[in-house]
């Protein structure tokens, strides 16, 4: 199989001593639409093998086959992304075929590439770049969140203490690179 | 900057979301209106001092479009509501207990 | 300012004074108490509306006349624009209106006796695209044929006539080409409010500040007097002439205008030595720039999101507009933000004024002149007055009717004018 | 404190490190330092900070910065500095500092580090709040830290708490709603030119949101209004006091206080005990008392009541030589020589703030201040703002002596912009009233320091004016005056500083395809559109444009090119209800698409009016793929959205943006298909098995790619989707593959000619926001039975009125002539009516020259187009968009559809 090309190539910068920012490349990613409390929810998850967050904001790590483990983010109340997980789509596909089931299910692995911040000064690295709460209280691990960061389209994960991930439009990744390398400037 | 309250997000600042205008116009039955009817339809929204129900989708985050009471005289925020679920009383009436900003 | 030797010493600077203004005139307007009845009443004591009142005594013989002010005279949006004044439009109805603005611009002086520093220093409108370039030259063809000066130039040209600014090419939106009005160019906002005010007043038109208009005395839809906070004033016609109001007076009256109500803000710097001689404008990268006779530069930025009658707006508006600023005009970096402010601009669905009848008889209106209303001052206070004078509207208003929204006939110049200051 | 030296109008100076700039020139003896801006009058420091109104200094050094007042100015080693006089310069040569902006949230945000911000800053940090305390100041305490005096240990505790966060030089700028607090943190100045700029910002722009706002920004002193109150001399008396005994200014012997207030005593005091003489406190108030008058009194400083300054008298170079007293009961006058006169006029809190968000300050008679008692539960002020003054000030409500004519030609109200008591009353006269009326015909308050001691000032000459004419001490009382407004920001900020880092490339994102270092590999030229790079054209060397949109476009007709159209908006639409969805969204049909096919569709707004097309997929029964025009993606996006959400929830529709997971490579030209057959085994793609507008699934080295046979160029033609990941990887292979064919890449001027020649439309070009489909002549793409979104508003007059534009084609009669874009058409021979206008009837959207038909030609909107076939017209083109200056074209009206109209190469 070719292997895919991402948007920054595996680009790192910086050090955890500080900050340290690098693609998470070929993390792949479908989108998940469903009415949410619906049995379909509950077959979706049955199907997947992993527990869907309740509400937007959150998000839940589940272990799959092979023992690794696949993250689903809550980004509103009917839709989810599941990160990480090879066969998420065809363990979906013959829920599909189920007429009286309503989702949707499309694999966005290339719409997006995963930057990844950690190091103590990450916070204060963000800060320049991101407009949104980041305090422990209001932004804590395992919250997930949708904003604008340099003006790019971007998802944010809490994932660890003082590590980040910033998921980007594939087409908008090399801007927010340059934008986070000079917010960074401080400190690398 | 404003500081919305996303029913779905949280609070968040103006810039994540999309304006609306007035709340609740329901698309009509075009073929049913004359055309000033549908004029009025197309190009008349309120525009009112002080509080209004009005429209905004939170683009930047979860997408969702939702209704807001907003004081556009002192930018005061009040009560937020769902499409196709009641609105809430105008903080007008209610005095200031809606407004929560 | 061009060279990079900086001769930063008082050999050369801290000598220079800012040139002073002249003085104004001992009197300006009688204070007067509202009579009970006039022959026509303006609602709102802004440009437009004082205007009005002056060719109404002018242009018509109506003297009888009164203009109300809810707060201070000239108060709104005329003490809050940024004073640019040109006439290069995409439509014709447009182009015709503005083009007989800029006329009136240029014998007012003499016709108000009054001075305002209007002055024609030229209007560039840059293009940053190749689209961009094609909608405004567009524009610049559309002039060609209407009659009014425009001019298209290179980006080596736009450097000629303005030196400080960037046209190198490693600028994210670089400057493409540009369309230049030479007529083009801008007036002292409160001093033009003020010309009106005292020529109308001479002719005895009665200005009253303080005094709201709470409803209208309407009788089989036609309309009798004003209900103020001052009591009720008859009037033979009545004209609403309250940027910022509009749809607020129209309801008060019974019927409803396609308008919202949104902040402009606009901003000026400290007094500064001349640098820029003409009005910059980039709709595409929102500036809007001149330097005004005493050295501030003044400056437009973007109407905020959402309807509001706050005047203020967002602070994050005002540092998108100074980022684009300051990439055209990297001699900007140190000049200094000394005031922000905002206005209210109501603006239609075509981003074009209303001008002419209402449901009720003998009640105009005037509005949604969005972020344009100041260049426009005397052309529309001429077909405005022309309007009450007559009952119906003059043929450079008669396109900009409330029912062309009823026949779908728009005069949609959001393509061509942007935030159009 | 270390002792360094600067310069100041080229001369050098020795100076303390981190004292203020106006104390080191003081103390050098310097107290005539500029002219005045208008009146060329000799002035020195009047203040102690942002409300100094006279000596305004351009930075030499460092940063340049101009129009920064000497108070507020923190002397270093290699500081240079020269005066103004009220008008500042713009250096050219380019800002080297940076500038950046931070966003931070908290739970409480006191302004102002002075006692009263301490202490609430303190009861915050003990319910348990995180604090952030900012303050302009270099240090903490306010006004203790201008008498000198160090933080009770309290305070201390306070500012040393784990969950408070002090920033100094940093000054709030702006309130905005919802507790939303711009300011603005000078972190490099002080510094001075010697010391390395620290790695980060010159000045941080900080954006606060915070649960609790706490306003505690303290108080200026008021000067008072006299004949001559501007010379070099006369200084506020807390600023004067502060110079003397924190700063050791030793240049006075003699000085005169007058006061309205126990300031005055206090300041005499200090100036007492510093070795000053103070000859006499002059107080206008009949009587005073309190521990500061005692203190006075027992200092054996002279003390007379009733009595304040009329006037003054210059030395020899213009500084205060005599000041004349006058006695405000006999209205007599006396003289006193002395070199300082310290004014105290009372307090004036510091309202700007609060003010940006519309609260009212109220007028209090006891402090003879507007201050603003605010609380609620988010937003209050404390310290002098809440009328806490502290000491026992009592003050009166005074503004100055009454002064005649000519005394009130030289009695200034605002020093920086040289307005007299003359003009206020002035202003009067002619009939202005109102204070903002009088701002304007003054310009009182509108220079650098925004009326912060100028606003009062003119508040209280109005009530004395209305006093005098009223006949004694009734009539108006400053709050029937009410404040000038104050607007953001509360001090200068530089537009660097608020530019921040959306600079240069980070001003707007660049937004790139897959393939973008392939195309810049390739020497592409590249055109912005919208925030996307799209290769324009691809030069070879020596190539100009003309010549390489020429190649392009015949390679494209006659051998085989490949276009990077990734850029296009892709939306996945999926659901039981996608397709009845899709038939209201569209003007036409797609309900009826059979799976696997493609079909181009049109999008109205409510208004009838185009705004949106592309080529919509069904992937199967209730599975679409939307593309969009590249502009148009997200707020395509967005119309859907709204529409499911707020009208039509009962369709059961998901719609998921894959612009970026998706990319598109259209492979064009009569080779096209013979090439593709290398690239793609798997399936058949011969005319039968695979006609024109129809997809297939294929694998291309084992990547999944979909083929389909969509053409934007009239060509047999075919789009290569493939996922972002893979797109390199397939234009490479196709490429390589493409060598023998002489396979030509091309740009967006060569895809505008290839569609142009086909009278295919590019919205926002051919069209410009008044287009209905039917003015496009694109009635076939309307459906006559099923409703849609815009159908209602074809039935408005003006929307089927005649004499609209439609879309037609134009022929240049000269073949080689390329109309210009956006020209206007008229009839031959038309003429200027009298006012100068001219009669148009349409203008041209697109126009090239085409190598296919080997000629210039165009498309144009012209009025009733499509009944005027073969009419030949004028285009008129001034200068300079000629060579030799103006010409009227001429070009004949045609159908739109130039090249292949019959479609046979395309569905070949």
């Amino acid at each position: 199989m070719i292997i895919k090309e991402s948007p920054l190539q595996g680009m790192n910068m910086g050090t955890v001593a500080t900050v340290a920012i690098r693609e998470l490349p070929g993390l792949h990613t479908i989108d998940l639409r469903v009415a949410p409390g619906s049995s379909t929810q509950a077959e979706l998850a049955e199907a997947l093998g992993m527990e869907l967050p309740g509400k937007p904001g959150q998000t839940r790590w589940g272990s799959i086959s092979g023992g690794s483990e696949a993250h689903a983010l809550c980004l509103a109340p009917d839709w989810w992304l599941i990160v990480g997980f090879q066969e998420a789509a065809q363990k979906l596909a013959p829920l599909l075929l189920k007429n009286d089931n309503h989702f949707g299910v499309v694999d966005v692995s290339d719409q997006r590439t995963t930057l990844e911040l950690e190091g103590p000064k990450v916070r204060e690295v963000l800060s320049h770049l991101w407009d949104q709460d980041l305090r422990e209280k209001s932004f804590p691990i395992a919250c997930v969140s949708q904003g604008l960061m340099a003006k790019a389209p971007v998802i944010v994960c809490h994932i660890a203490p003082f590590r980040y991930r910033v998921m980007v439009r594939s087409s908008f990744a090399f801007h927010l690179w340059k934008a986070l390398i000079d917010a960074a400037e401080e400190w690398v | 900057m404003l500081y919305i309250p996303c029913p779905h997000c949280g609070l968040r600042n103006e810039t994540e979301f999309h304006y609306g205008a007035e709340a609740g116009v329901a698309y009509p039955d075009p073929h049913a209106l004359t055309d000033s009817e549908w004029a009025k339809y197309l190009y008349i929204r309120a525009n009112p001092k002080g509080w209004f129900a009005e429209r905004w989708v939170h683009f930047a985050g979860c997408g969702r479009w939702f209704n807001l009471w907003r004081n556009t005289l002192t930018h005061e925020i009040g009560p937020v509501w769902l499409p196709f679920t009641t609105q809430p009383k105008s903080p007008n009436d209610i005095g200031q207990e809606g407004s929560g900003s | 300012m061009t060279n990079t030797q900086d001769n930063l010493s008082p050999g050369t600077i801290g000598r220079r004074r800012a040139a002073a203004l002249p003085e104004q005139p001992p009197k300006l307007w009688k204070t007067v108490k509202p009579k009970k009845a006039y022959d026509a009443v303006i609602v709102g004591g802004g440009g437009h509306g004082l205007a009005t009142a002056y060719y109404l005594a002018k242009n018509h013989g109506l003297t009888n006349v009164a203009v109300l002010e809810k707060g201070w005279l000239a108060g709104g949006n005329t003490a809050r624009n940024t004073t640019i004044i040109r006439s290069n439009y995409l439509w014709d109805e447009s182009a015709a209106i503005y083009e007989h603005s800029l006329k009136l611009w240029e014998t007012l002086e003499e016709d108000l006796g009054y001075e305002m520093f209007f002055s024609q220093r030229g209007v560039l409108t840059l293009a940053h695209s190749v689209s961009d370039v094609r909608s405004k030259r567009r524009n610049f063809f559309a002039n060609a044929l209407n009659g009014i000066d425009s001019e298209w130039l290179t980006p080596a040209e736009v450097k000629k006539l303005v030196p400080i600014i960037n046209i190198s090419e490693d600028v994210r939106y670089p400057v493409a080409g540009a369309t230049y009005q030479p007529r083009g160019g801008i007036a002292k906002h409160d001093w033009v409010a003020w010309g009106f005010a005292k020529a109308a007043s001479d002719l005895g038109v009665d200005i009253i500040q303080g005094t709201e208009v709470t409803g209208f005395d309407i009788q089989n839809n036609k309309v009798q007097g004003v209900y103020t906070s001052r009591g009720t004033i008859a009037a033979g016609r009545v004209g609403i002439v309250a940027a910022g109001h509009s749809s607020l007076l129209a309801n008060l009256a019974g019927f409803s205008i396609p308008i919202q109500s949104r902040p402009l803000q606009a901003l000026v710097s400290p007094l500064l030595e001349q640098v820029l001689n003409t009005v910059v404008m980039s709709s595409a990268v929102h500036v809007y720039v001149s330097q005004a006779h005493k050295g501030e530069l003044v400056m437009g930025a973007g109407t905020d999101a959402f309807n509001s009658y706050a005047q203020r707006g967002g602070f994050h508006v005002i540092e998108h507009q100074l980022a684009a600023a300051v990439e055209l005009f990297p001699i900007f970096s140190r000049a200094q933000v000394l005031r922000t402010w905002g206005g209210i601009v109501d603006i239609a669905p075509d981003a074009s004024p209303i001008i002419g009848l209402t449901p009720v008889e003998n009640l105009f209106i005037n509005t949604g002149w969005g972020t344009g209303g100041f260049k426009a001052t005397p052309g529309s206070g001429w077909v405005m007055a022309y309007t009450m004078a007559h009952g119906n509207p003059h043929e450079l208003n008669r396109p900009f009717s409330l029912d062309r929204f009823e026949t779908g006939h728009l005069i949609d110049e959001h393509g061509a004018a942007g935030v159009a200051h | 404190m270390s002792e360094v030296s600067f310069h100041f109008n080229d001369k050098l100076y020795k100076g303390q490190l981190g004292e203020p700039m106006a104390a080191a020139l003081l103390r050098n003896g310097l107290l005539s330092i500029t002219n005045s801006t208008y009146h060329g009058r000799p002035r020195g420091i009047v203040g102690l900070g942002v409300e100094e109104p006279n000596v305004l200094v351009q930075l030499v050094s460092g940063t340049k910065e101009s129009m920064l007042p000497a108070t507020v100015i923190e002397v270093a080693e290699g500081l240079a500095a020269c005066s103004l006089t009220g008008v500042g310069s713009l250096p050219s040569s380019p800002d080297e500092a940076r500038y950046d902006r931070t966003h931070h949230y908290i739970d409480t945000l006191v302004i102002g580090a002075g006692l009263a911000g301490l202490m609430v800053a303190g009861e915050h940090l003990r319910a348990g709040r995180e604090v952030l305390l900012i303050d302009d100041q270099p240090g903490p305490g306010g006004h203790l830290r201008h008498l000198g005096i160090e933080l009770p240990s309290d305070l201390r505790d306070v500012l040393a708490h784990e969950n408070l966060t002090y920033l100094c030089r940093c000054t709030t700028v702006g309130l905005y709603d919802q507790n939303y607090v711009v300011a603005i943190e000078r972190r490099s100045d002080h510094l001075g030119d010697s010391a390395p700029l620290p790695r980060g910002a010159r000045i941080r722009v900080w954006h606060i949101r915070a649960d609790w706002v706490v306003l505690a920004p303290g108080a200026f002193q008021r000067p008072l209004i006299f004949a001559n109150n501007d010379r070099p001399g006369i200084m506020l008396s807390h600023a004067a006091a502060t110079y003397v005994a924190v700063h050791g200014v030793r240049i006075f012997s003699h000085a005169v206080v007058v006061t309205v207030d126990n300031q005055g005593y206090r300041d005499a005091l200090r100036l007492h005990r510093e070795g000053v003489q103070v000859k006499t406190i002059y107080d206008a108030r009949p009587s005073a008392g309190g521990p500061s008058v005692d203190a006075a009194r027992a200092a054996g400083i002279p003390i007379r009541f009733r009595t304040t300054v009329l006037d003054t008298a210059p030395n020899s170079d213009g500084a205060l030589q005599t000041v004349i007293i006058q006695d405000l009961d006999t209205n007599e006058t006396f003289h006193t020589d002395a070199e300082l006169l310290a004014v105290s006029g009372g307090w004036t809190p510091i309202v700007d703030l609060v003010t940006h968000v519309g609260i009212k300050p109220q007028w209090s008679a006891n402090h003879a201040a507007f201050l603003v008692n605010h609380s609620t539960d988010r937003l209050c002020t404390a310290g002098m703002l809440a009328g806490d003054f502290g000491g026992d000030d009592d003050p009166s409500v005074f503004f100055g002596p009454v002064l005649d004519s000519e005394q009130a030609r030289h009695a200034y109200i605002d020093l920086q912009r040289d307005t007299t008591l003359h003009e206020l009353r002035r202003a009067v006269v002619a009939g202005l009233n109102s204070i903002e009326h009088i701002k304007r015909y003054t310009t009182i308050g509108t220079a650098h320091d925004q009326g912060k001691t100028s606003g009062m000032l003119t508040i209280g000459a109005l009530c004395q004016l209305n006093a005098v004419a009223e006949g004694g001490n009734s009539g108006l009382s400053p709050a029937d005056v009410g404040t000038l407004s104050f607007r953001p920001p509360y001090v200068p900020v530089p537009f660097a500083a608020l530019a921040g880092r959306e600079r240069g490339m980070l001003s707007d994102p660049i937004r790139i395809t897959a393939l973008h270092l392939w195309h810049v590999e390739a020497g592409a030229v590249f055109e912005d559109v919208g925030q996307w790079k799209r290769p324009w054209y691809f030069p070879k060397p020596g190539e100009r444009i003309d010549d390489t949109v020429r190649r392009e476009c015949v390679a494209a007709r006659e051998g085989v090119a490949v276009m990077d159209a990734s850029t296009l908006g892709k939306i996945d639409i999926q659901g039981p209800d996608a397709a009845v969805f899709l038939d209201r969204i569209y003007t036409n049909n797609f309900s009826t698409l059979p799976e696997g096919q493609c079909r181009y569709g049109l999008m109205c707004k409510t208004d009838g009016i185009v705004f949106d097309d592309g080529v919509t997929t069904r992937l199967d029964r209730n599975h679409f793929l939307m593309t969009t025009t590249t502009g148009g993606a997200a707020r395509v996006l967005a119309w859907l959205e709204e529409w499911l959400q707020t009208e039509w929830p009962d369709l059961k529709v998901y719609c998921t943006s894959v612009t970026e997971h998706i990319s598109t490579i259209a492979l064009v030209g009569p080779k096209s298909r013979q090439l593709l057959k290398e690239l793609v085994t798997d399936i058949d793609l011969s005319k039968d098995a695979f006609p024109f507008m129809h997809s297939r699934m294929a694998t291309i080295d084992g990547i999944p790619v979909r083929i389909a046979r969509i053409s934007f160029s009239g060509e047999l033609a075919f789009e290569i989707n493939v996922s972002w990941g893979h797109a390199r990887y397939i234009w490479e292979k196709l490429w390589a593959l493409g060598h023998p064919y002489d396979l030509t890449a091309y740009g967006t001027e060569t895809m505008h000619v290839l569609r142009a020649e086909k009278g295919y439309i590019i919205i926002g070009q051919d069209t410009d926001g008044t287009q209905t489909p039917h003015d496009l002549n694109m009635s076939w793409v309307v459906s006559k039975k099923k409703e849609f979104i815009g159908k209602r508003s074809f039935q408005l007059p003006w929307l089927k009125a005649t004499g609209r534009l439609q879309l037609v084609g134009l022929l240049p009669e000269n073949n080689e002539e390329v109309v210009p874009e956006g020209a206007y058409i008229t009839v031959l021979n038309a003429h200027p009516d009298e006012q100068g206008k001219t009669q148009h009837t349409g203008f041209v959207t697109s126009s090239y020259y085409s190598p296919a038909l080997g000629r210039a030609f165009a498309l144009a909107l012209v009025a009733e187009g499509l009944k005027r076939m073969g009419e030949v017209v004028a285009v008129p083109v001034p200068a300079p968009m000629t060579i030799g200056g103006k010409k009227v074209m001429r070009a004949s009206i045609c159908d739109a559809v130039f090249v292949d109209k019959e479609n046979i190469r395309r569905d070949s």
